[in-house]
């Protein structure tokens, strides 16, 4: 049953990385990387690893508002 | 397009070589050659049910020291990266507006900003004091609880307005103390050596207690190296960051 | 119906899939023309790799890596040893992500842009007046 | 305390790193000097160590106390001590050396010190480490410091530093997939278990492809021929100080690792092991020919000592393609040799920039009237680029030429020749450029004192020029001390 469940998650990572590949606008990108994070965690919780489930999610979310602060002097628009 | 060529060409040759193991059977290698011994020894060996601490910071002790070197050594980099002296050649918008040393936090007084998050702060840190310390028995360990700790720190920069940060760590002060923590880690390291046995090996500690409080001692004092490294290196990345951003409350 | 598909997810399933993922993440690195996008698909990249890793230690029926009273036989446990390899890691890649921003920021602040080939323009632009 | 040597050497840099922005803090000046004593301690220590592994033969450390399959160890044999000694000194060099460039402000200073230290550490630890993750681990610790260390040379380092990081990082993957797949295959992550369990045989398809993996991983680490992208503007645009160090060892470190994957754990008797050596030929040979002919048509001094580097890894990775145990040691003393040769022939390029400001070579003329030295040293090690006899450049491509005649290789011994000799036009402009051009009046920037530079540069460039003289002459006990390790190695 988990393998199915790993499965999907992993088809929804892959969804996100082709959304921030295409995707125009800087911020939704960083708003999707920190919802891959969190999916990510998920996918560790599945596969029996709370150590690493719980390390990613902390450090999922300082890396996503690193990514907020640098984002404040970037412009956002990408071509 | 590249990507649908890239993904062929790295398919193809893997359908051709049947090389990984099945993922579940608990026969495969790496299930069978030597994490074996990890399972059965954690307990009695370093004193800590949880194996994952036990091959983190007894068997493997190695690798952790030197991976909390690698957040010090980011935490360094950025402050050095970020300690140019700006020719500002190209003039940004927030050059013109006095940049006040709120971070951006909002102006506005709202119940969950400022109420909520100054109380659930003590309550993070306590939480992370519990998973430093029961690192070995239950889940967590030093990564997590200075992940916490700074996590605690950005939280209150980012959303509380106060005119002075709780921590008031300038960015050298918090870099000193990152590089504080890893030497308490290679301390202990060091220490052993005093107690006649090789490097990082608990039971040689010069403290004449049991030996299986030997590795606990020893496993705590590392695990508060690194939360102290890991602590310091997130608090000192974000001031870094914080004092060159030029933040502005009406930024679109 | 069910078996079936298990037994092809477990063989080479997800392997394919982390593949397909890790192979994205390079393609976005190449690919992308903004340089916080490469940052982030060389992150997705570093978690693909981090899973690859972590489905070697999966024991079927294994309960968590944490030592209960009563369980003692060692195939009851999921191999603790990738567990811990990959805390390395993620912490790792936390590093570089930090590195990797603050370069970008003194890029941003230089030469105003971080999309690739306006950068590489205004590169060569200061290539003939270049003093060091 | 004797038997913990090998960790010491690590231990003191790195903690003198951790202390070093504490003591910056206290007092301007103490932080750096204690960097200096730790990397002088761990100098001497590394000599006695190089004495011991003479004398008693391969060293393991087992940190932590536990057996190897369990445990992390450290093993040491005559090989990595003696480069182990040769990080040392270029280690200790650049230190003293990093003191006149950059600027002193407590931070900055401070910061930059402890990165050059936690540099050495990671490079002393690649080289002593046997356990595979703790690799990954120590390449991770020096590519992080060789990306700051790139960025704080400027903001063109900026780019550049960051174009190195994104392939750094795909290198670091990769080598995490090669060790990844041998870790499925055999369950264990100490090279010297691995290599038992791969030698029983059946393991041909895992070898292929993880190889493949590591192959990518240390030549793009290595800036082998067709993964050298981001090497010659980060090597152009690193900081000053700290050129000689990442220039001159960086590059060849993971050299070494990939010789201890290739040969010590693989050995040479599966079936795929003729693909590999043809593949890392074919590289090599087109690395020595582009970096030698890009080197030409450079100006800017940095450039064409970047682009050379090319070419010298190309020779390293010959020796390797050939195999036999004597070109192993001709590739092995070639790295030696050229880390002093590049470290020395950066320490000028720096010390000209400390005294003229100038890096570019057609304003170099007549230099040679104030600066007496460093051009001696410049023309040794240039010569020795080329491969003149007394010096250790020609001992090294002769024992690679050997070892190919062993093999019956004449292409190896045709492109060793055709390389030589284009080193030789790139390196005699530049000696032409500063004995016979007519001066061009420069004012020098630093004229206090008999000396021509301060002391902490003097001694860098005359240790390089007695070192690269040293190497050519004494090149027979060197052999000798490789061929210790190297005997049963190889085809």
């Amino acid at each position: 049953m988990t393998l199915i469940l790993e499965a999907i998650l992993l088809l929804g990572l892959i969804g996100i990385t082709v959304a921030i590949i295409f995707g125009k606008d800087l911020m939704t990108s960083v708003v999707i990387y920190c919802a891959f994070s969190f999916i990510t965690m998920f996918l560790y919780i599945v596969m029996g690893a709370p150590d690493v489930a719980f390390t990613e999610a902390v450090i999922g979310v300082i890396s996503t508002v690193f990514f907020i602060i640098i984002l404040r002097s970037v412009n956002r628009k990408t071509k | 397009m590249t990507i649908i060529m890239l993904i062929v060409v790295i398919t193809v040759p893997f359908i051709a070589f049947d090389v990984l193991p099945a993922i579940g059977d608990p026969e495969s290698p790496p299930n069978s050659h030597v994490s074996d011994y990890y399972i059965e020894h954690a307990i009695d060996e370093c004193n800590s049910p949880n194996m994952v601490t036990a091959v983190i910071v007894d068997y493997r002790a190695f690798d952790t020291m030197f991976e909390t070197t690698v957040m010090f050594l980011a935490g360094i980099s950025v402050v050095l990266i970020m300690a140019n002296k700006p020719r500002r050649r190209i003039p940004s918008p927030g050059d013109f507006k006095r940049t006040r040393n709120t971070g951006g936090t909002p102006i506005y007084q709202t119940i969950n900003k400022d109420v909520m998050i100054s109380t659930i702060e003590p309550l993070i840190l306590i939480y992370a004091m519990y998973v430093l310390f029961h690192g070995e028995v239950s889940l967590g360990g030093g990564f997590q609880a200075g992940a916490l700790i700074g996590m605690t720190y950005l939280l209150d920069v980012m959303a509380v307005k106060r005119d002075k940060p709780i921590m008031n760590l300038t960015k050298f002060m918090s870099a000193a103390i990152a590089g504080l923590g890893p030497f308490i880690y290679a301390l202990t390291g060091i220490i052993c050596f005093i107690g006649g046995g090789l490097y990082l090996q608990y039971n040689k500690l010069p403290f004449n207690i049991h030996e299986a409080e030997l590795h606990s001692i020893g496993i705590t004092a590392v695990e508060i190296g690194v939360t102290i490294g890991v602590a310091g290196t997130i608090i000192t990345i974000l001031n870094a960051l914080r004092e060159r951003i030029s933040f502005d409350d009406d930024n679109d | 119906m069910m078996t079936t598909i298990n037994a092809f997810l477990a063989a080479k399933g997800i392997y394919l899939l982390t593949l397909i993922l890790l192979s994205l993440g390079a393609a976005g690195i190449i690919v992308c023309n903004n340089y916080m996008k490469k940052l982030i698909c060389m992150n997705v990249m570093q978690v693909a790799v981090i899973f690859f890793f972590l489905c070697f230690g999966q024991k079927t029926g294994g309960t968590i890596p944490v030592a209960l009273s009563e369980v003692v036989k060692a195939s009851e446990y999921i191999n603790p040893l990738p567990h811990g390899l990959m805390l390395t890691a993620i912490v790792v890649s936390l590093g570089t992500t930090g590195v990797g921003l603050s370069l970008l920021f003194r890029i941003t602040e230089k030469y105003g842009t971080i999309e690739e080939d306006d950068l590489i323009r205004r590169e060569n632009k200061t290539k003939t007046g270049e003093k060091e | 305390m004797k038997e913990n040597i090998p960790v010491l050497i690590i231990l003191l840099p790195l903690c003198s790193a951790l202390l070093c922005l504490l003591l910056t803090g206290l007092h301007k000046r103490l932080g750096r000097a204690l960097v200096v004593l730790a990397t002088a301690g761990s100098l001497v220590l590394s000599v006695i160590q190089l004495r011991t592994v003479i004398t008693e033969g391969t060293i393991h450390y087992a940190v932590g106390g536990y057996e190897p399959p369990f445990g992390i160890e450290l093993v040491i044999d005559s090989l990595n001590a003696l480069i182990i000694v040769m990080i040392s000194i270029i280690g200790f060099l650049t230190v003293l050396f990093a003191e006149n460039f950059g600027d002193d402000r407590p931070v900055v200073k401070g910061s930059a010190n402890a990165i050059l230290a936690l540099l050495i550490t990671g490079l002393l630890g690649m080289t002593s480490t046997g356990d595979m993750f703790n690799l990954y681990v120590f390449l991770e610790i020096t590519s992080l410091s060789a990306y700051c260390l790139i960025a704080m040379g400027g903001s063109k380092g900026v780019v550049s530093a960051y174009r190195y990081m994104l392939v750094g990082t795909i290198a670091a993957t990769f080598y995490l997939l090669g060790i990844g797949i041998l870790y499925s295959a055999t369950g264990t992550l100490n090279m010297g278990d691995l290599s038992a369990i791969l030698n029983k045989g059946g393991y041909d398809d895992v070898m292929l492809v993880s190889m493949s993996f590591l192959i990518a991983a240390f030549g793009i680490k290595m800036a082998l021929f067709p993964f050298h992208g981001w090497q010659p503007s980060a090597y152009t645009h690193a900081e000053p100080g700290t050129r000689p160090l990442i220039t001159g060892v960086m590059g060849k470190i993971p050299a070494l690792a990939m010789f201890r994957y290739f040969y010590c754990i693989y050995g040479t008797d599966y079936i795929y092991v003729k693909y590999l050596l043809i593949l890392l030929g074919v590289f090599s040979v087109f690395g020595m020919l582009y970096g030698s002919l890009m080197a030409m048509g450079q100006s800017d001094i940095r450039k064409i000592l970047a682009y050379s580097s090319v070419a010298q890894i190309g020779y390293i990775s010959l020796g390797f393609a050939i195999g036999t145990p004597v070109a192993l040691a001709g590739s092995f003393l070639h790295m030696i040799g050229h880390a002093f040769m590049k470290g020395g022939l950066f320490f000028c390029t720096g010390a000209i920039r400390f005294k003229y400001g100038t890096v570019n070579i057609d304003d170099f003329g007549r230099i040679y009237k104030k600066m007496p030295l460093t051009c001696g040293l410049l023309v040794v090690a240039a010569l020795s680029m080329i491969g003149i006899p007394p010096t250790a450049g020609f001992f090294s491509k002769w024992y690679l030429a050997l070892g190919a005649a062993g093999r019956h290789e004449w292409i190896y011994i045709a492109v060793l020749v055709i390389s030589s000799l284009l080193n030789a036009v790139y390196f005699f402009k530049v000696i032409e450029k500063v004995f016979i051009q007519q001066d061009k009046g420069l004012d020098d920037k630093w004229s206090k004192g008999e000396l021509e530079l301060p002391l902490t540069i003097i001694l860098p460039v005359v240790v390089c020029f007695i070192a690269i003289l040293g190497i050519g002459i004494f090149n027979v006990k060197l052999f000798d001390i490789l061929m210790l390790t190297l005997e049963g190695v190889g085809l």
